[in-house]
């Protein structure tokens, strides 16, 4: 094969075993320069462990990795990954929280050091954030750990792309959108094509399938640890992708179903005005409805849920009448005991509901757990394993299963969906439809178009304010970008 | 008297045990009793949080600046506040130290013979038990220099009387309840024990722990803590047990305090003190016991008087 | 002016500065002796030591880990700096390189084996005072001149102390806050994963701030002596409390790498005048203890209140 | 795996079976020196002496739990205080145990108060609050006592000290708190949400824990453990003294986190108090039946503290 020649790297028959579970099973793949490779599969398919062999973090079992041309399997770690020009965006976010962006900076680059090394650090982390996230809003002395998530996920791209004499020519980037909104996310693609455009080499790994089919030239789907399909994106369609990433696709039932309204009827659930807002529309969510937040990312949506949940019952802006449960976003600093089983960080919301002569069930929390394994599917041999043994979806469906497995009749969901795959999210999509059905309220925050379609009511965001409080039926694109936009007059 | 208007100050290293806290209510005692007969302007205490070194030095170094005529010093170490003390004796400052003492020339000393006071307990041992046997010794705390004298005396007074043998050594901090459980843990592998000498403090822990362990009491050197007292009493009422108490009286802060008010009187005194140890023996026990505070710490406080004899004493 | 001044971020950061000046300020007024040349160096020569230790603490605490052994660490120091140093220079400064070895190993060895600094440090306390009863049976030894001579330094116009921990702040603030290397020290406290990722030696971090402690620790012990004239194995066990206690005044925070060294200087400064602040007052034995408790908590409640105006704001 | 390996293996892995297998060897070691002697009686006297580091430890163990930075330095003053208090309420009278226990354990819950409110209304770091009050508690306790030792009553100078078969009854005792003490961690709500809390407060407060009510009882009770460790330790050494506790602030972290409790937080274990305990006083009472000086002694011990965690390996309890 002609393209191996010139390829940047090329793995050979990579295995990976973490105790029972063959996270990777026979890989082979190749990328060459100037081509976006887009990667595509269920959750824990492999993804992030295939990247983490290629950047280093990981060692392979079995299987040769080659780097143009030259065999680097002996040895090969992150220095050797990043002296090559690899690059890598990992999932779960890794800058230093107690560092400045500009300090975050240097440390990913040797070169940044001597005299004048904090202004040629900003000078660089700007440069490569106005060129990919035009209108960021970020400065270089910010303390990373006071950004939003979708902030840090920006720097964190933004400094995988930075080049000073390290090349970057394969940047990997693993669900890089999944705490973004739709615009920057945007602005992250068009700026990927270019880099491809100009000899540089991406791997971009998505749940949205719309994004890979859109950007990537050549896609690889894999399933249960291998590789099942390389094609390229012009040869595939959402539903072909879907079909070989081994889900069936079930696009868009019940979403858009017509409007009813359902605040015909008894006091709403939940009534509150976000904490620096002085006029315009209160949110309210009555018992059986799904109320969407939308907006740009870090307006002010995060901040109403946890107004929402820090308000049991009732403060003077804030009214919420029932039990509530709260579905992280940021998983890692949110939602995640890192000691505990899979199990442990299901039944958490529920022991007092688990509870025999006043000491929790050992039983009943087994059962809660494998039973909500089932519902939700989470792929692990075993609930009682460490909840870091999951991959990023799987770990995300657990928090669902938390809050959906309690008691609460108003469910919070801080953008939910963050790395769950298609087949997945239908799923997730079906239970929330029902339990709405059966009387629970959802308030949901979403940076996804299509999830909005499943709302009942939305109300738009606009630096910390509700600016717009739209039904399902005026819900479109263009109504939502002009009120993310543009003043509410 | 020329001190009227002088000022004296107590720099106390250490307030957690029930020495100290005699030791700080004989300095109340009779220095409130001084300043209200106009014989000095001021006597006042000051203590520490924990037996610390650099504390006490910041201590004294806020002395000077208060402007004390005279700082009475407790030490912490013989050698570590030296730093202070020159300061103090450079800013013009009269400087006495007991018990604890300081080894900077400038400052007087009050001492006890710690060596001696190890010895004695030896001497009294051969004249009880002429046969000799195994001894346990309880220590106080490591790397404190009353800690290294007294042992040393102790250790003499074996070599000079080879039928003794010190069969186990432990670290009892001058603590009861420390004493007793370092005593509970080596007494298992020890022979059988004839007497245990000790540095005070710690003799109704020591007895307490051959209590537990079911082994016949020896003959146990008690230091001049009420509880110790009390218990040798009840011995000697119930089977006539025999011992000796050898101890410092923490009333010596008040000889220190009038032997500062000598200095600032003028008075030429020499700048080494001896003051006698506290004994205890079997005969004097009820008598000593009946003046001692429940609970509290076998005690002597001085007079004016009673310095000037100690003083006379060292001319 | 006034404006930028006041910003919360500002204020944050003056705080520790702020309690400090508030209560140089309440000396003052108790004991206007204390406003002078002499009176200065009484009241602040012994922090320096502390300043140091609090520093070598710091270190360790940048890394998320915490040392229980810098206390008897800064005693066997003194005990080595009062007698072989003195005695014979040369076995002196080898027996405290070695010191500063034995500590870089810790990092090694803490990081190799994944253990809990707390139990190796505390394990290493004892084996501190241990080697420093050894080295000096009992308390006595004498500084070496040279020491005794930096220490008494008569510098113009304000005491040496101020001069040297006004030096050591602004040193270790350019070295751990300002250089390159310095970023990716607090980074490995920070997000170690991160680090490592990004192609830095965790051990090496880890080696370099142990090292580090070590060497301040060094100067905690020989400045100390340098003021005491003679060692005392026990002469320092209060400075690993002391220690945590000034970093977390300064500002700084147990885990995640925010440190601040120019705080942790102030923190130390700051809890040797709240000890003579209390002197001054002359309260009763009895609660001269308590109020050392007392002095603390009015000093952080001054840093609460301002937070929550802040936080109003 | 044969089902016997399968269950070494699993006993492998439990945190605290490094500490035991420590004191077992120090003890092998004592009475091999000794030539067998005393083997029982050291360790009638550990149990005895490792009770009162068991009774601290677990109000210890249960404030680490809670993440980096909770810690109670507080233990040493309000068991002084504590022991004082009760002991001049008894006044050597039987028929007042009951009221002097209730005083112990009520200075210790004010306690706890105290040192939750400064962490909560003030917004202090646990452990200068914890330091700063046991300042305050010190004080109380020598105004309070003024370092009078009064004996305690007989029946609980009796009961403290009595045994059943060469076992200390306050151990057995002991050892029934630290089961309870092990059930309330493991299955109850409250222990569940102090491993929680440890793990991540942010997600703990998000999965509906009330996270200051759990670190306000946390607090409470470790300062009642220590309340109640300074009564019986009065009773059993013949009085409260103003230093009785000095020596519980390192004994206390120590037993946690030699016990195979991480200090990172959000991972506690029980029966570890009872196997670093009895290490704690066996080692002391190896290197004092050596006969060694007290350098020596020193560096041993520390070495040997070391030389434990690192066999043990620090793979639950890394931080
Ligand atoms: N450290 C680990 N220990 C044990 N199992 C692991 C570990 N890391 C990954 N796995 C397992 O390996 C498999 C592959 O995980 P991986 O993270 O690569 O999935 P992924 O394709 O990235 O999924 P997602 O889309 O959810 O991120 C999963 O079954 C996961 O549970
Ligand atoms: N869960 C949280 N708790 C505390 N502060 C938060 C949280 N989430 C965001 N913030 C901070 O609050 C500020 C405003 O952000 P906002 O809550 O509006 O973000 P957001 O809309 O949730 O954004 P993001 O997209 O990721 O979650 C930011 O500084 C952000 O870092
Ligand atoms: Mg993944
Ligand atoms: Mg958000």
């Amino acid at each position: 094969m002609s393209e191996a020649d010139h390829s940047i790297v090329r793995l050979d028959g990579v295995e990976k075993h973490f105790g029972a579970v063959h996270a990777l099973n026979t890989v082979d793949l190749v990328v060459t320069p100037g081509e976006c490779l887009g990667l595509v599969g269920h959750n824990g398919a492999g993804k992030s462990t295939l990247m983490n062999v290629l950047a280093g973090t990981q060692i392979p079992d079995q299987g040769r990795i080659v780097i143009r041309g030259i065999d680097s399997t002996d040895g090969y770690t992150v220095a050797t990954a990043k002296q090559h020009g690899i690059r890598c965006v990992f999932q779960e976010l890794s800058l230093c929280p107690n560092l400045t962006v500009a300090e975050n900076a240097r440390v990913m680059h040797r070169a940044l050091t001597g005299f004048g090394w904090r202004r040629r650090a900003a000078a660089l982390i700007l440069r490569d954030l106005d060129e990919i996230f035009p209108g960021h809003g970020i400065a270089s002395q910010e303390i990373v750990g006071d950004l939003s998530i979708a902030k840090r996920q920006m720097v964190e791209i933004a400094r995988a792309f930075s080049v000073t004499d390290a090349p970057a020519d394969l940047v990997i980037l693993d669900e890089p959108t999944s705490s973004l909104d739709a615009v920057v996310a945007q602005q992250l693609l068009t700026f990927v094509r270019r880099h491809v455009a100009a000899g540089g080499a991406c791997v971009l790994i998505s749940h949205l399938l719309g994004e890979v089919l859109s950007t990537a030239d050549r896609i690889v789907v894999m399933r249960d640890g291998a590789v099942v399909e390389v094609r390229k994106a012009s040869d595939f369609d959402r539903d072909s992708l879907v079909t070989a990433m081994g889900s069936v696709a079930k696009d868009g039932d019940g979403a858009g179903a017509a409007y009813a309204s359902k605040r015909a009827d008894g006091s709403p659930k939940v009534r509150a005005r976000p904490a620096g807002q002085v006029e315009g529309p209160d949110l309210t969510a009555h018992a059986g409805e799904i109320v969407g937040l939308a907006g740009l990312a870090g307006h002010g949506q995060t901040d109403m849920l946890i107004q929402l949940h820090a308000a049991r019952p009732s403060t003077r802006h804030t009214h919420v009448h029932g039990p509530v449960a709260l579905v992280a976003g940021d998983r890692q600093t949110d939602g995640i005991f890192p000691l505990w089983s899979i199990a442990g960080n299901i039944t958490i919301r529920s022991i007092r509901h688990l509870l025999r002569h006043a000491l929790i069930d050992a039983a009943a929390e087994r059962e809660m757990a494998s039973q909500w394994q089932q519902r939700i599917g989470i792929r692990t041999p075993d609930m009682e394993n460490n909840i870091l043994s999951l991959s990023g979806g799987n770990q995300q469906k657990a928090l669902f299963a938390r809050a959906l497995a309690s008691d609460a009749e108003i469910l919070l969901m801080d953008d939910p969906m963050r790395g769950v795959d298609v087949g997945t999210k239908q799923e997730v999509y079906r239970i929330i439809r029902d339990e709405a059905a059966n009387g629970r309220t959802f308030i949901w925050y979403t940076t996804e178009m299509d999830e909005l379609k499943h709302c009942d009511h939305v109300y738009v965001f606009r630096d910390g304010a509700i600016v717009a409080d739209l039904t399902r039926r005026e819900v479109t694109e263009e109504k939502l970008l002009h009120a993310s936009f543009e003043a509410a007059e | 008297a020329q001190t009227a208007d002088k000022r004296i100050a107590l720099s106390n290293n250490y307030a957690g045990n029930s020495w100290r806290q005699a030791m700080l209510k004989s300095w109340a005692k009779v220095g409130d009793k001084a300043v209200a007969d106009g014989v000095i302007a001021a006597a006042d205490a000051f203590t520490t949080a924990e037996n610390q070194v650099t504390e006490q030095a910041a201590q004294i170094q806020n002395l000077i600046l208060q402007g004390y005529d005279a700082i009475v010093v407790n030490a912490a170490s013989p050698d570590a506040l030296n730093g202070a003390v020159k300061e103090a004796c450079d800013a013009g400052i009269t400087v006495v130290s007991f018990d604890g003492i300081v080894t900077e020339p400038c400052a007087w000393r009050i001492a006890v013979d710690f060596k001696q006071m190890g010895k004695d307990e030896i001497l009294y041992l051969a004249e009880k038990m002429p046969e000799g046997g195994q001894l346990l010794e309880i220590r106080g705390l490591a790397g404190v220099f009353v800690d290294d004298e007294i042992s040393a005396g102790i250790h003499e007074g074996v070599a000079e009387n080879p039928q003794f043998e010190v069969a186990g050594s432990v670290n009892g901090d001058w603590a009861q309840d420390v004493a007793q459980k370092a005593v509970a843990g080596i007494l298992p592998s020890l022979p059988p024990i004839s007497a245990v000498v000790t540095q005070g403090g710690d003799g109704f822990g020591a007895a307490q722990a051959f209590k537990a362990a079911g082994r016949p009491i020896p003959l146990i050197i008690m230091g001049n803590r009420y509880d110790e007292l009390k218990w040798w009493k009840e011995q000697k009422d119930a089977t006539g047990y025999e011992t000796m108490s050898v101890s410092i009286a923490p009333g010596v802060s008040t000889l220190a305090m009038w032997v500062a008010q000598q200095i600032l009187d003028g008075q030429d005194i020499p700048k080494d003190l001896t003051v006698p140890f506290l004994r205890i023996d079997q005969d004097n026990l009820e008598e000593n016991l009946a003046t001692t505070e429940v609970g509290g710490v076998a005690n002597v406080e001085y007079t004016l008087e009673d310095a000037q004899e100690v003083v006379n004493a060292a001319r | 002016m006034i404006a930028t001044l006041l910003t919360p971020r500002f204020l944050r950061n003056a705080l520790p500065a702020l309690s400090l000046t508030v209560l140089l300020l309440a000396i003052f007024y108790l004991q206007p002796r204390a406003m002078s040349y002499f009176g200065l160096n009484l009241l602040l020569n012994l922090a320096l030591p502390i300043a140091f230790a609090t520093i070598a603490q710091m270190c360790i605490i940048t890394v998320n880990d915490l040392d229980l052994g810098v206390g008897a660490y800064v005693g066997l120091v003194a005990a080595i700096g009062a007698t072989w140093l003195n005695e014979t220079p040369l076995l002196g400064a080898a027996a405290l390189l070695g010191c500063i070895a034995v500590y870089a190993a810790l990092g090694a060895l803490i990081h190799l084996r994944n253990l809990p600094s707390i139990v190796v440090t505390l394990g290493m306390s004892f084996v501190w005072l241990g080697l420093a009863l050894l080295v000096l049976p009992t308390p006595g030894g004498k500084v070496p001149d040279w020491i005794r001579a930096i220490m008494t330094l008569k510098t113009p116009f304000l005491p040496f102390t101020i001069y040297a921990a006004i030096g050591v702040g602004v040193i270790v603030h350019f070295g751990l806050m300002r250089s390159s290397y310095g970023v990716v020290l607090r980074g490995a406290g920070g997000n170690p994963r991160s680090v490592s990722r990004a192609g830095w030696s965790l051990l090496r971090t880890k080696v370099t701030m142990f090292a580090l402690a070590g060497f301040f620790g060094m100067l905690s012990g020989l400045s100390l002596i340098g003021l005491t004239t003679s060692a005392d194995a026990n002469i320092a066990l209060r400075y690993t409390l002391l220690s945590i206690a000034g970093v977390i005044l300064g500002g700084g925070e147990f885990v995640g790498g925010r440190i601040s060294p120019i705080g942790a200087v102030i923190g130390a400064m700051t809890l040797t005048l709240a000890a003579s602040f209390l002197s001054f007052l002359r309260l009763p034995p009895d609660w001269q203890i308590g109020a050392q408790g007392g002095i603390l908590i009015l000093v952080l409640a001054f840093r609460a209140v301002i937070n929550r105006a802040e936080a109003r704001r | 795996m044969t089902p016997t390996l399968r269950i070494a293996a699993r006993l492998l892995e439990k945190p605290w079976l490094w500490a035991f297998a420590a004191a077992f060897f120090v003890w092998l070691a004592t009475i091999v020196f000794t030539g067998g002697q005393g083997a029982a009686a050291v360790l009638t006297a550990a149990l005895a002496f490792g009770t009162f580091s068991v009774i601290v430890g677990i109000g210890q163990m249960y404030v680490i739990t809670l993440g980096p930075g909770n810690v109670d330095l507080s233990i040493p003053a309000t068991m002084t205080f504590a022991g004082a208090a009760s002991m001049k309420i008894m006044d050597t009278q039987d028929s007042m145990i009951f009221i002097g226990l209730l005083v112990a354990l009520g200075v210790g819950v004010s306690v706890g108060i105290f040192n939750y409110a400064l962490i909560r209304l003030l917004r202090i770091p646990p452990i200068i609050a914890t330091l700063s009050s046991s300042f305050v508690f010190q004080s109380a306790a020598i105004a309070y006592g003024r370092g009078i030792k009064i004996k305690p009553p007989p029946v609980l100078a009796e009961f403290t000290t009595a045994r059943i078969v060469g076992i200390p009854i306050l151990a057995i005792f002991t050892v029934i708190l630290a089961v309870i003490m092990a059930v309330v961690l493991h299955k109850t709500v409250y222990g569940r949400s102090v491993i929680a809390i440890g793990q991540n407060p942010r997600a703990a407060g998000f999965s509906g824990i009330s996270v200051g009510f759990t670190r306000f009882a946390t607090y409470v009770l470790s300062a009642t453990l220590a309340g109640l460790c300074g009564f019986v330790l009065s009773g059993f050494s013949g009085g409260a003294s103003l230093n009785m506790g000095a020596e519980f602030l390192l004994a206390s972290i120590a037993v946690v986190v030699i016990g195979g409790t991480s200090v990172a937080g959000g991972f506690a274990n029980i029966p570890g108090l009872w196997g670093a305990a009895l290490f704690m006083f066996l080692l002391v009472t190896m290197l004092n039946t050596f006969g060694l000086g007290a350098g020596i002694r020193l560096i041993m011990t520390g070495l040997i503290i070391i030389s434990v965690i690192t066999l043990a390996g620090g793979k639950s309890t890394g931080r």
